[in-house]
């Protein structure tokens, strides 16, 4: 049987998403339950009687029976666009994450790049629906989204740069590849401060408290989704969730030696998988541990100490690298 | 704003070994939560233990073999209860008299037990549950068979009009005694 | 090959279409929208030209950077509500015949330069090129270009921060 | 249970000598009909049903349906007076209901439950009555404690909603003040099984007026 | 802390001419209950705030002289209901103060315990909700929200073991108390305190040092002395902001002369102050109920047993205010008897009220978020502002 | 070229995703809009005007320092690429110029800018 | 195959089109808009020449020519807010410079 080459890719990539889809539905139980745990408590038990397996279903479910709101005041096709386009460049990372060699949708060879850009396309959609609300909390929300995402989104950069420098090559199995005797992390000081700097990026980038302004519960309620109901509602939570996984597997990649580990190669995605997780519990762990700081600290906390910061790594590490000329690893 | 104020700023150093290790304690201490067991009681499997004197639902007494009210229709409860929520209507007797209804609109009742403190014969007493959770107000509205059903649901707690009074005046002879006797009747129920 | 031309028409009628919104709808928000969409296609037609990293460079620089400017600007000079959002046009009729002018001036010249070349075989890695272009012959175009830019960051924030 | 009273005479609708419930009865809002589905998917199931065996196919994801609805059913965090305290505490650990799928959200556009927990004054009525509005269909109320039942402590005082059925309507009335967690949760249970026999016509099912 | 401002209206030129104004509440997750702000916004700034309070007026000062002395003390717990033995408490004693009613020490004595205890649950709630605020209901706050409620439930446990409710007690009786203390109990107690100080030390490892937590708090919504002062906030405000005062030292009720305790004071004002200053008053607290514990002195619980006791209460004519140190601050309560059952004019002061009327002086020239933390950090009950 | 194919197909499946789960939930969810489910949300008040209003300008300040640094990062990406073949001038090129954007920061840092007020 | 003379066509095309807006828009920021779009339309037509000229400098060229177009909205706006600052509005007809 001979398909266009087309058809294959759209096969392949349409396992991807479903993938993706149940992973990141799953993910926000293993949250749920994880905080749960840290805070005495159980989380979801009895929607799929052990654990609660069922629950990321049924809300979903759920979210696609109730009612849609289209406030009259809002900005009726920026407020409907505004969850998928949102949506889009969440979920659009995953395309250049290979979950194993030659496992994913594409292996670019600007991979690192191409996840950055695309992801910076993110505040686009979450302008959209903070301003198409028309409400004062989500414009407000929206207001400090851009500004911290536009903040972190450097030091994001220059920590992802640290890797690439090392590796030669922004292609992700490239990079992989140039970690087989010694993950990034281990890399003598520079490999461990990068991470540090990556995850606090991470935190940002993600939305996740310390830096949780632009949903800040206690302030604008529920940040620039307030408006969204139903089905709007639950795309753009699937974006959050799946930056945030995108934005862990990166890191695992990176910094974790991607898919490389102990075993047969079969394992390679089993231990992509379960770092990545690590990653997303450790920021979930953080997450779940602080009380979250003001939009001006925030800001400062970016420009003044992480974007100095990550670019002396960078360019210390390009000293090195330089140096250390075509040969040292 | 002002944040920061006037405090004097710590060298970068300090401030950050600061930042670190009170990162490093918070992400600590929620780590040591995480392997403590969750303190949730697991509801509908199991139900919290509720004290003796828990004040839940009310209910009227009555004696078991011989089905005999224990209410006297004195209309102690009625006067005395806040909101207003008992309605009681007497019907003397010849050798006592009962309480010809019996109403306590449950929907506005605010659980002080005052009608259980004044009562005489301990006939209005107070159950150790809550579950009364309905679809429809008027189910709230306890009549006196309601009542009486009531007192079979659900387990009785200990308080009843004369321990509470002897609580707070103890008999003559030895408060030991009358602490004894409230730690032997705890576990059983006061009918 | 087909795919090239499906995917060169359909980019270029996002981009003509979404050009053509931005100068044409009255919403100066959606018009930056509309902005943002044909930017994304200039993306794609970098993406055809075969410059994925030209087309990452659109998409980071543009997209991320300039929408995000020009909405705050947007935010700092309109009320975004009522009559001022909607801005209006003036002098269409002649700002069309001026643009068409152009636009057939344009074209007359591209008819009549030799065009014909064909395109050369995708070179294997543009990035990498660009990369050792940059820190060889084009090193003091580069520390020219940064200090261009300082003096642009400078004048802006002058300009912006200038409180009256 | 086996229950003799001496003098049995209680006359049948009790509560209607009730000024509480006769006015309860004047002024209670009842829930519209058509709050669960679109027409379009109605009518399609209507079809799907008459066929020979679509009822099969139209219980079964009827089934389904309310199965999900009743596990995620996210309460609007409203707190009104004491019994929000005693909200937070079901909210908390030691309870914890998102062990039945709620999660607490803030906006009233991401929930499905509105608790109103507390007294309910005249001045807070068209506030809640708006945030209640303001929530996508289908939704629920909880009346949790004697406040939102019915005034509570303080029904006689004139500043006070007598009920918070006058407003909203509402699908389950806590008993309790405050009510305990416990008994809350009983609430909640009682609405989850409500809600899992919402039924095709978007009815909540009848209660029987004088109660089990 | 160099800023005393009173009010600081800042004016933001350019661009910032225009105000946006914003709803916050009465439904908001920070609200703490129904109270609204409506704040005027330049950007993130708050250059004016409007309180609107009195949704949850419950005509509590009319019930009080529709319902007799011995009805009463159950509705004055739901004034402040976060802390309801102190406004019971409150009541309880202005009657006896008009009518002589003497209170056996053992009665002095659970009271101590009661209220004490009820300040450790109400400052675990108020830590609680105040992390919540500032930390996000999806965050680090709710975790520490989570904890304090969990150590507030073993207390509610003591509670619901000593008087059979977990929120609102009816504790107090004129002349008295109405329960007495269950066997086995004041065991409990201890180990529940003891349990708690424990957890203490784990919020304080989690906010103390914490860089976030402190640049939150710090230099936000500084109280100074004479605003303090002016405006007549009290409890640990005033306390926070370097005035020593606090009811169970200035004028002893029910014994606190008996036990020995710190007033905690702290000179800065700001947030993180009454944070400080709360946080010693839990230690406290607990060295009170020790203290209580230890010298429980046997004997009866009410001068006034009997049926007689709920029946019904003779007080002369006469008037009277008492106040005691709840949780928030100076509860007081002013009772008018004309000589009959019920009092002729009663009067609340509500702490959370006059604490709330320092809100506009001290939130203009913060950020929206900063409004949360100041919120919080007042700590009001809504219960006992609109009464 | 061939090889972004996937990455379209794939950006395509999204939003088709998307149109296709709002489609399905068009379908299975009531739709009974009144005025008041229609306002803005403002915690149960009713929404004093509009939000659509104008900013301070600290936002855009920010913006602006952002953009230069964007256009930084866009040079570092080829650079890094091709540093370990180039050597210690290549690296130096880029010291420069991240020097000269530098100064930019510093500007900004002792203007307050980043302050964000 | 698409050949050269597409890319530049499509160039010019937009290139009308955001003269179009800057001569007819009102708005500053609108004119902005267009001026964007213009440039957008250089840049593509650089790059298309580059590509069909197989050389990397005019890659680079066209790098540069992105990064100094971004700086030239960013300084651009800030004359527009600057403009607006004085004179409370950003209506082009309205902008007489002159009078100050
Ligand atoms: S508990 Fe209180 S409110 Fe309830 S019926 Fe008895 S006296 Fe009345
Ligand atoms: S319940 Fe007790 S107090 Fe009430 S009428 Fe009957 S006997 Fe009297
Ligand atoms: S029912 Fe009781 S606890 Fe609940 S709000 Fe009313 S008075 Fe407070």
């Amino acid at each position: 049987m001979t398909l266009p080459p087309a058809a294959w890719h759209a096969i392949e990539a349409f396992i991807v998403l479903n993938a993706l889809l149940v992973l990141v539905a799953y993910v926000t139980l293993l949250e749920r339950k994880f905080a749960a745990r840290m805070q005495s408590r159980i989380g979801p038990y009895y929607v799929g009687r052990p654990h609660g397996w069922l629950q990321p279903i049924a809300d979903a479910l759920k979210l696609m029976m109730k009612e849609d709101i289209v406030p009259t005041a809002s900005d009726r096709w920026v407020y409907n666009l505004a969850p998928i386009v949102f949506l889009l460049p969440c979920l659009l990372i995953f395309a250049t994450i290979p979950f194993a060699p030659d496992l994913g949708v594409a292996d670019l060879n600007i991979g690192v790049l191409f996840f950055l850009a695309v992801s910076s396309l993110e505040i686009v959609g979450l302008f959209m629906g903070g301003w198409g609300s028309n409400n004062k909390y989500a414009l407000l929300s929206a207001m400090r989204a851009v500004n911290q995402i536009i903040s972190y989104d450097l030091p994001f950069i220059f920590a992802a740069l640290v890797p690439v420098l090392l590796a030669g090559s922004m292609q992700m199995s490239a990079i992989v590849a140039a970690q087989q005797g010694l993950w990034f992390v281990a890399y003598p000081v520079v490999g461990q401060l990068a991470f540090l700097a990556f995850l606090v990026a991470t935190l940002a980038a993600e939305n996740r408290v310390p830096f949780d302004i632009l949903e800040a519960e206690s302030e604008l309620v529920a940040g620039f989704r307030v408006e969204y109901s139903g089905m709007k509602f639950a795309l753009i939570q699937l974006g959050e969730y799946a930056h945030m996984l995108g934005t862990s597997f990166l890191g695992a990649l990176l910094f974790l030696g991607g898919w490389l580990g102990p075993g047969p190669a079969a394992l390679g995605p089993v231990w992509f998988l379960t770092k990545a997780i690590l990653i997303f519990l450790v920021v979930t762990w953080v997450r779940w541990s602080f009380v979250r700081i003001r939009v001006d600290q925030i800001l400062a906390i970016s420009w003044k100490l992480l974007l100095p910061a990550t670019l002396a790594l960078l360019l210390a590490t390009g000293l090195v690298v330089a140096m250390r000329g075509p040969g040292g690893a | 704003m002002a944040h920061n104020g006037g405090r004097s700023r710590p060298g970068f150093w300090r401030e950050t070994g600061q930042l670190v290790g009170a990162i490093g304690r918070a992400m600590s201490v929620t780590l040591r939560n995480l392997f403590r067991k969750p303190v949730t009681v697991h509801y509908p499997d199991v139900q919290r233990p509720y004290p003796d004197r828990f004040r839940g639902i009310l209910a009227l007494a009555y004696d078991k073999e011989t089905g005999e009210e224990a209410c006297i229709g004195c209309r102690l409860c009625e006067y005395i209860c806040p909101p207003q929520v008992i309605k009681v209507e007497m019907l003397k007797a010849e050798k006592r008299n009962f309480a010809k209804t019996f109403t306590l609109e449950l929907y506005a009742c605010e659980f002080c037990e005052l009608c259980v403190q004044v009562c005489p014969t301990d006939a209005i007493i107070m159950m150790k549950s809550f579950d009364l959770a309905t679809a429809d107000r008027r189910d709230l509205l306890l009549d006196k068979d309601r009542l009486h059903a009531l007192g079979l649901q659900f387990e009785p707690s200990w308080a009843t009009g004369n321990r509470l009074r002897e609580m707070q005046a103890p008999p003559k002879p030895a408060r030991a005694e009358a602490r004894g006797d409230a730690k032997g009747d705890a576990k059983e129920p006061a009918e | 090959m087909t795919l090239e031309t499906v995917g060169f028409w359909v980019v270029a009628t996002v981009l003509l279409a979404s050009s053509l919104a931005v100068v044409l709808t009255p919403n100066l928000f959606h018009a930056v929208l509309y902005l943002a969409a044909a930017l994304v296609a200039t993306a794609g037609v970098f993406l055809l030209l075969e410059q994925p990293f030209l087309f990452a460079v659109q998409l980071l620089l543009y997209a991320g950077g300039v929408v995000t400017i020009v909405v705050f600007a947007i935010m700092l000079t309109e009320r975004l509500v009522g009559e001022r959002i909607a801005q209006t046009s003036r002098h269409v009729v002649n700002g069309a015949i001026v643009a068409a002018a152009v636009f057939v001036g344009i074209v007359g010249f591209l008819i009549g330069a030799p065009l014909g070349a064909p395109r050369p075989a995708g070179t294997v890695d543009t990035t990498a090129a660009i990369g050792r272009a940059l820190v060889g012959p084009f090193a003091v175009t580069l520390e020219l270009l940064g200090v261009l830019l300082v003096v642009a960051l400078l004048g802006a924030l002058y300009f912006a921060r200038s409180e009256e | 249970m086996e229950v003799k009273p001496p003098i049995p005479q209680i006359p049948p609708p009790a509560w209607s000598q009730f000024k509480d419930l006769q006015e309860w009865e004047k002024y209670h809002q009842t829930r519209p009909q058509d709050d669960k589905t679109s027409n379009a998917l109605a009518s399609i199931a209507d079809a799907i049903h008459h066929m020979p065996g679509g009822w099969i196919v139209t219980t079964s994801t009827e089934k389904i349906f309310n199965w999900a609805r009743k596990s995620s059913i996210w309460p609007v965090t409203f707190g009104l007076a004491c019994c929000a305290i005693e909200m937070m505490a079901t909210f908390a650990s030691r309870f914890d209901v998102e062990r039945f799928g709620m999660v607490p959200w803030a906006s009233p556009r991401h929930s499905d439950l509105m608790i109103v927990s507390g007294t309910v004054t005249i001045k807070m009525a068209p506030m809640l009555k708006r945030i209640y509005d303001q929530m996508p269909d289908p939704k629920w109320v909880v009346s949790m404690g004697s406040c939102a039942n019915s005034g509570g402590p303080f029904r006689h005082g004139y500043h006070v909603v007598k009920g918070v059925d006058r407003v909203v309507p509402v699908d389950v009335y806590v008993p309790g003040c405050p009510p305990t967690p416990d008994s809350l949760m009983y609430g909640l249970l009682k609405l989850q099984a409500q809600v899992d026999e919402f039924q095709k016509t978007g009815k909540r099912p009848a209660s029987d007026p004088r109660g089990a | 802390m160099p800023e005393t401002q009173t009010k600081q209206v800042v004016e933001v030129g350019y661009g910032g001419n225009e105000r946006l104004m914003m709803n916050m509440g009465p439904q908001h997750p920070s609200s703490h209950g129904v109270f609204r702000m409506i704040l005027t916004l330049a950007g993130e700034t708050v250059v004016g705030v409007d309180a609107v309070i009195g949704y949850l007026h419950r005509c509590h000062e009319k019930l009080g002289e529709t319902l007799t002395y011995v009805q009463y003390p159950s509705i004055a717990s739901k004034t402040d209901y976060v802390a309801a033995m102190t406004s019971e408490l409150a009541y309880v004693c202005a009657v006896e103060k008009i009518g002589k009613f003497e209170v056996p020490r053992r009665a002095q004595y659970l009271r101590v315990v009661a209220a004490e205890l009820q300040r450790i649950a109400s400052h675990c709630l108020w830590l609680g909700t105040w992390c919540l605020d500032m930390g996000g209901a999806l965050g680090g706050g709710a975790t520490v929200f989570l904890y304090c409620i969990r150590e507030r439930e073993m207390v509610l446990d003591r509670f619901e073991e000593l008087t059979g409710a977990r929120l609102l007690y009816g504790f107090h009786q004129i002349g008295g108390t109405r329960y007495d203390a269950p066997p086995g109990w004041d065991k409990k107690v201890r180990e529940t305190v003891d349990f708690i100080e424990a957890r203490i030390d784990e919020y304080e490892a989690m906010l103390e040092d914490n860089t976030f937590f402190r640049v939150r708090t710090q230099g936000v919504g500084v109280i100074s002395r004479e605003l303090a002062q002016e405006v007549g906030v009290s409890g640990p405000l005033i306390r926070g902001s370097g005035v020593s005062y606090d009811v169970r030292r200035a004028e002893p009720y029910s014994s606190y002369q008996d036990f020995d305790f710190v007033v905690p004071v702290e000179t800065a004002g700001d947030c993180y102050a009454r944070y400080r200053v709360r946080m010693v008053e839990f230690r406290q607290s607990i060295r009170i109920v020790r203290q209580a514990l230890d010298g429980l002195p046997e004997g009866p619980i009410s001068s006034r047993p009997g049926v007689k006791s709920v029946g019904q209460v003779r007080v002369p004519k006469g008037e009277g205010y008492t106040r005691v140190e709840g949780a928030r601050g100076e509860v007081g309560c002013y009772i008018v008897s004309d000589g009959g059952p019920k009092p002729y004019r009663m009067k609340w002061r509500g702490a959370s009220f006059s604490n709330l009327a320092v809100l506009p002086h001290i939130v203009p020239g913060h950020k929206v978020a900063d409004v949360v933390a100041i919120m919080g950090s007042v700590d009001p009950v809504f219960g006992e502002v609109d009464r | 070229m061939s090889g972004y194919l996937p990455v379209i197909i794939f950006a395509a499946l999204i939003v088709g995703f998307g149109v296709v789960s709002l489609a399905v939930a068009r379908l299975l969810r009531p739709s009974r809009p009144d005025a008041v489910k229609l306002m803005n949300y403002e915690c149960g008040a009713e929404p004093i005007g509009s939000a659509w209003m104008q900013f301070p300008a600290g936002f855009y300040l920010v913006a602006l320092v952002f953009i230069v640094f964007d256009v930084l990062a866009v040079f570092l990406f080829p650079w890094a690429l091709v540093l370990r073949g180039a050597g210690l001038g290549a690296f130096w090129v880029m010291a420069a110029f991240v020097a000269i954007l530098g100064l930019g920061w510093l500007y900004a840092y002792r203007e307050g800018v980043l302050e964000w007020k | 195959m698409i050949g050269l003379p597409a890319y530049l066509i499509l160039g010019a095309l937009v290139f009308s089109i955001g003269l179009f807006g800057v001569l007819t828009r009102r708005n500053a920021v609108g004119i902005l808009l267009g001026i964007e779009l213009m440039l957008n339309a250089v840049n593509i037509n650089l790059v298309a020449f580059a590509r069909f000229n197989g050389d990397v400098a005019g890659l680079v060229f066209t790098l540069f020519t992105i990064s100094i177009t971004v700086a030239e909205v960013a300084v651009g706006l800030a004359i527009v807010i600057a403009i607006f600052r004085v004179r409370r509005t950003v209506e082009a007809d309205r902008l007489d410079l002159l009078r100050g």
